[in-house]
């Protein structure tokens, strides 16, 4: 309106004293903080100190559209030299995906010869983002995800031993047979799941942040999801309250391009995942998912910033990688959503067969040292089939246990 | 009669409603493009179109409060989740909302709209999706819940499904899909909601199963008529309203009860249709009632681990015999 | 890296056999789809046309950090023949909001008397956003709200006898003494709750915008919810849903500066409720709250572009209206998180005085006629009390109807 | 012993136990600034600091997941629920995480981390605010829930809520913050998960009833004494594990059973304790085991209604004399 509020109550007393607060106090003179209370409010009666606290400036505030932060992690032209990292390291890295390559392609396998059955969900084609991320850490920052686990739980160090064991259903299996292909877990490694509902594992993984500041590891927690579990609410409770609370916990969506057979295009009301950090006042990043030392410099360089000091400061980031899936969703997905060019050019950017590459051009190892590593790889998952094979079934008593910590017995019959 | 998978007998269902009623629409996760996660409603976008076979995205909260919102404003949707082990991510927009906007409005409004999907264990899938809802979901009034356990039965059902005019909760399984069976061709099939089913008649002992569970208790009373035990088996196909009179006149006549359910036992639905037998059938009962349940502990991912697990002919069998003081 | 990926496989044709699509296939050869599929599996293994449909480009979008699409609807000095009102629209605007607050006093009143029990939350403060959004829409635009919901729902029409009766708990309530406070609901009038749960309400407002577009009526959903509720997941996954299907919806946060005790700078990573928009892609349309004619104008302006033509178009917009509540948030609130001074401050803005104000310096009324009409609404609410009082109780069966609209009974004893 | 109100009782046994162990920490809404929506934690935050005590946004599926990783790390939370109503946001943490993380991890991992807050109907708040979650959750193994009568109970189960290595849920009362009771002040109070207390002894018939249904037990007791008929009283204080032995033994003495219980009827708590005493008792029940319930119907506003939809003495006194045929 064009008359300034404030001179509303002064030009038009009585106006004033029928709409304003006075007549609200003289409201207010028969509410009930004079009267008895009905049951079910008494407990919000009990009396309350006077004095007001120190409260925050409520005006609402002005929109104050600031460019969203957003930082590009690709096409950077690193080297291992300008990461600072040495040719072992990366052949170590190499090897790392290769392991999470042969033993999800000897999984597939199995599956096919119902060694293994249920859902398996296999991480072929995004190995850069495990093995970047986990060499761009620390070991004992906590690492969480969803269902597409294998790839995340071997970067971390889980045994393919133990992995292949539980895929198979065995006792040696990283949970005794329970989890299986979607919840797998190796606590030792600071690997916690392997969760089986879209999106859950987001606000767990933030509270494992919050651990972290709050007991002043200087660790960061990673919460990895994918992109079509960005559209869970939980995504949107757990980045606000990482943001709120400074946590130090990076948000990591892998976009794969794909939820099932849906496309980020039909999933979003926009398809740029980036924009997702700033509701929050949050720092987005991108990174090329397919480039190992991208994925590496990124997680390197924003972990170190997301730390806490102590119990103090910490900074979570959300981080879309952008990757992509070879294989179907699971085990039995015709694949109508794309077209078989799309998944060819996709493949020509292997992030495995990049780093192959790259070692071979810059003189780290031969081809042939290279074949010889990726037999050992594939002896080493062979070797882990056996050993699944010849692990013993769970006892049917196991079942009983691991439910409870404390009085570990069926409760009822 | 035509012989029909249960997928085939529910897209009958659902193809025959949406001919019907234009006001009927089908959202979900992969149901359009993708022809559903388990091909039940193969070819509907195809016929349909996609204002009315609609994909969604991974946000089981937001479209079965948009299936509810769209429901009060006079159309019927058909919601499917691809399975029910994702509801709980939507269990406040069913419970608070579609089970109790009747009612808070005074009858004003009503929410005619069916959430359907794959309910219970479906093998090797751990203990996050294994989860049979109708313990939780039936302990709520103002929603109806239909389980059925043969494509028959599920087209009639599903059928009434749509055109009830309340929140309605249909059970499926994916282990039942590829189920066959022969579908009644009536012009227009709907059977009536909340009517048990006799599937067999016995003397000796009544067994109560729905869903998955029917087979189990099928099978057991072959297994028990070997022995020389007839047992009657009764198909609720309704759990909410239970048809507990049709259980309690069984029970008037075999004097024992066992009731199979893929439920945790505690308070699930075997404790409830126990409960009320003890009350209606107290001076004819010459056994407790006895339950074959899910274990008491989340389902385990093992093959030998999850059978255990897994209510059985041979944990049936037992507990009929147990009835039998024998 | 500085390799252009597509160079890997040439380059390195013994690295491309090992790990990039051709070994895949290999791999896949053994994969289920050629055998026996489990049980649990068997779903999805019906045979499905081989030819691939036209799937959209996969490729990850690139992140285009651009400026967000805000509107600003504040200070713009309109007057009613600006904005095309006649005085009369505008003393009928008055009337309506004095309704709304006269009601609340009186609510209050009978609270403290104790006629009223349960939760009482009042709108005080507020009646410029429900009476600005009420008539700068259509009448059968429905309209959908939490708990403090008396003033939306006086604003569309609901009579204030049905109303106070609902909060005495009588049978010639709203909602025949079932709802409460917190459960209006007046169908007739297109007001669809008054919902208990934060935030519970919002994707069920999208689903009427949904069949506003699906039915082609041209209506626009309107789904009002507070500064609290935005940080539930429902937020997200309504506002995505509704931006991906173009529903014509409103999402208005009516930021009142408080969740209960907790300021927004308390509740929020980012306290500027307006960045809410970007990550869907919508539109986001700030409005003076306290200012009815700005209010009346943004939802004027954005309904019309929001509609649907026919079953086509549609466009959600993401509006926060910033207001203030003057009551405690129910009727037990100590308000020891905001000093007297802000809430002085506040009241000087008080919307109710700011038009009485403009009436009279624009010449469209007298303070003697609008104090005629200020006693003329305190006897409409007098009556209304009357009205309840004089109400019976619901017949104690009336607990077993309105559950199911068949078979209602109650099916469990 | 101190006279202490049930809201005290549970601010002196966080108390306790954040002095004794500085992992334990206390997050809801209005916990800390606004000193609690009903005071249970009023003054911790001026005790022991924002670090602490902590505020969150409406978010309680986020902070209720927050709360789970915490857990999972070694950190020991009590999440507030402004009240459970509001858990059915949050009800996938709690039903597949909280549950279930610890054996899908085959005993890698505990989840150390107690809810708690308001339950039940408080009074005039309608459908929405009136949920009794005790017959969801118990369904669910891998959870333990407690449910105190009164102040001691509440301090001592409250601290060893705290204490335990699992996920408990501790179930409270916004009618009972204000009951006065006397708590002991052992130097380390801590009581038993799991069993029941005896609070009556009489032969004739035995109640059982928890939370606010043990006062509506104790005064139809009472009532029934002025009509020369003695019982029973038991408190399980827990749900999940359910002291059923405490049930079974009382019923073998007075051969009748009447279970007072909040929740809807249908696969609730007194479905559960009827369902297993009739098998445990079979030969020692004179009568049907008896409930008395909330309506199955949502919860109505009106003074009158929700008067009598709530389980009340007369229903309870009703119920034991047709146990006792009268
Ligand atoms: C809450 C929930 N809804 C649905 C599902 C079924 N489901 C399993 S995976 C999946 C797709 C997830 O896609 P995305 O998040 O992109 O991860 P990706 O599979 O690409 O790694 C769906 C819908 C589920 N597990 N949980
Ligand atoms: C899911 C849920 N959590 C908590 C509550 C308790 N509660 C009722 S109102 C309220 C504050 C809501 O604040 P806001 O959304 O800003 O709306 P306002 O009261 O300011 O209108 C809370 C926490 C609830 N009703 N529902
Ligand atoms: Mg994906
Ligand atoms: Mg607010």
């Amino acid at each position: 309106m064009a008359t300034p509020s404030k001179s509303a109550s002064s030009h038009a007393p009585k106006a004033a004293a029928s709409g304003d607060g006075s007549s609200n106090e003289d409201a207010l003179a028969h509410a009930p903080g004079q009267t008895p209370a009905p049951p079910d409010e008494r407990a919000e009666r009990v009396d309350a100190p006077d004095e007001t606290i120190e409260a925050p400036d409520a005006r609402p505030v002005a929109p104050s559209p600031t460019m969203p932060d957003i930082r590009v992690f690709r096409d950077s032209g690193h080297t291992h030299e300008s990461l600072g990292l040495s040719g072992e390291t990366v052949v170590a890295m190499y090897r790392n995906m290769l392991l999470q390559r042969r033993f999800e392609e000897r999984a597939a396998q199995m599956y096919g010869r119902q060694k293994i059955a249920g859902f398996l969900h296999l991480y072929i084609g995004q190995e850069a983002v495990s093995t970047g991320a986990v060499w761009g850490t620390r070991p004992d920052d906590p690492i969480i995800t969803a269902y597409r686990d294998h790839g995340l739980a071997l970067a971390r160090g889980m045994s393919p031993d133990a992995g292949m064991a539980e895929l198979f259903g065995r006792e040696g299996g990283s949970s005794r047979g329970k989890g299986g292909s979607m919840h797998f877990f190796d606590a030792e490694h600071h690997f916690y799941g392997g969760h089986g509902i879209v999106g859950g594992q987001i606000p767990v993984g933030v509270g494992m942040g919050f651990a972290c500041k709050y007991k002043g590891t200087g660790g960061v927690a990673m919460a990895f999801f994918g992109d079509g579990a960005i559209n869970q609410g939980a995504f949107h409770e757990a980045a606000n309250l990482a943001a709120l609370y400074d946590i130090p916990v990076l948000l990591v969506v892998e976009n794969n391009a794909y939820a099932m057979g849906t496309s980020v295009e039909r999933s979003r009301g926009d398809a740029d995942l980036s924009k997702s950090g700033y509701p929050y006042g949050m720092t987005s990043v991108v990174v090329d998912g397919m480039d190992l030392f991208e994925v590496y410099h990124a997680f390197k360089t924003i972990a170190d910033e997301a730390r806490a000091e102590g119990d103090q400061g910490g900074k979570p980031f959300f981080v879309e990688v952008q990757t992509y899936r070879y294989r179907g969703h699971s085990m039995s997905d015709p694949q109508k959503y794309r077209t078989k060019e799309e998944l060819e050019a996709k493949k020509d950017e292997d992030p495995i067969v990049r780093v192959k590459q790259y070692l071979v051009e810059h003189g780290l190892a031969t081809i042939e040292a290279l074949d010889a590593l990726d037999d050992e790889v594939k002896a080493e998952v062979n070797r882990a089939v056996e050993f699944a094979d010849a692990s013993p079934e769970p006892p049917l008593a196991s079942m009983y246990e691991d439910v409870y910590a404390t009085n570990d017995v069926p409760y009822t019959v | 009669m035509a012989e029909l998978q249960f997928r085939e007998a529910l897209r009958d269902a659902m193809t025959e409603e949406m001919v019907r009623d234009e006001n009927v629409f089908l959202m979900g996760e992969e149901v359009a493009e993708y022809d559903g996660a388990y091909k039940v409603s193969q070819g509907m976008l195809a016929q349909f179109g996609p204002k009315r076979i609609i994909d969604t995205p991974i946000s089981e909260n937001g479209f079965s409060g948009l299936g509810i919102g769209a429901a009060i404003m006079g159309l019927r949707p058909i919601v499917e989740f691809m399975t029910w082990n994702f509801t709980f991510v939507a269990f406040d927009q069913i419970v608070s909302n579609a089970a109790k906007i009747r009612s808070m409005s005074g009858g004003q409004l009503k929410v005619p709209i069916v959430f359907r999907g794959g309910n219970g264990a479906a093998g090797q899938l751990g203990a996050t999706h294994s989860n049979s809802v109708e313990a939780l979901y039936s302990n709520i009034p103002g929603l109806k819940i239909v389980a059925p356990s043969n494509p028959d039965d599920a087209k009639g059902l599903l059928k009434a499904a749509i055109r009830d005019d309340d929140p309605v909760l249909f059970l499926e399984s994916e282990l039942m899909f590829g189920l066959k069976g022969e579908v009644s061709d009536a012009e227009d099939y709907v059977l009536p909601i909340g009517k048990a089913r006799i599937a067999r008649e016995g003397d000796d002992v009544t067994l109560v199963a729905h869903s998955k569970m029917y087979w189990v208790a099928m099978e057991a009373a072959e297994e028990l008529a070997k022995q020389g035990i007839e047992a009657t088996v009764i198909d609720p196909r309704t759990i909410r309203p239970y048809d507990i009179d049709a259980v309690a006149d069984s029970v008037k006549k075999t004097n024992r009860l066992v009731i199979v359910d893929e439920c945790q036992p505690f308070g699930g639905i075997a404790a409830e249709v126990g409960f009320q037998i003890q009350r209606a059938c107290f001076g004819h009962l010459d056994a407790p009632v006895e339950r074959v349940t899910a274990k008491d502990v989340p389902a385990p991912y093992a093959k030998n681990l999850i059978e255990a697990w897994m209510p059985s002919v041979a944990d049936t069998v037992a507990a009929v015999r147990r009835t039998l003081y024998m």
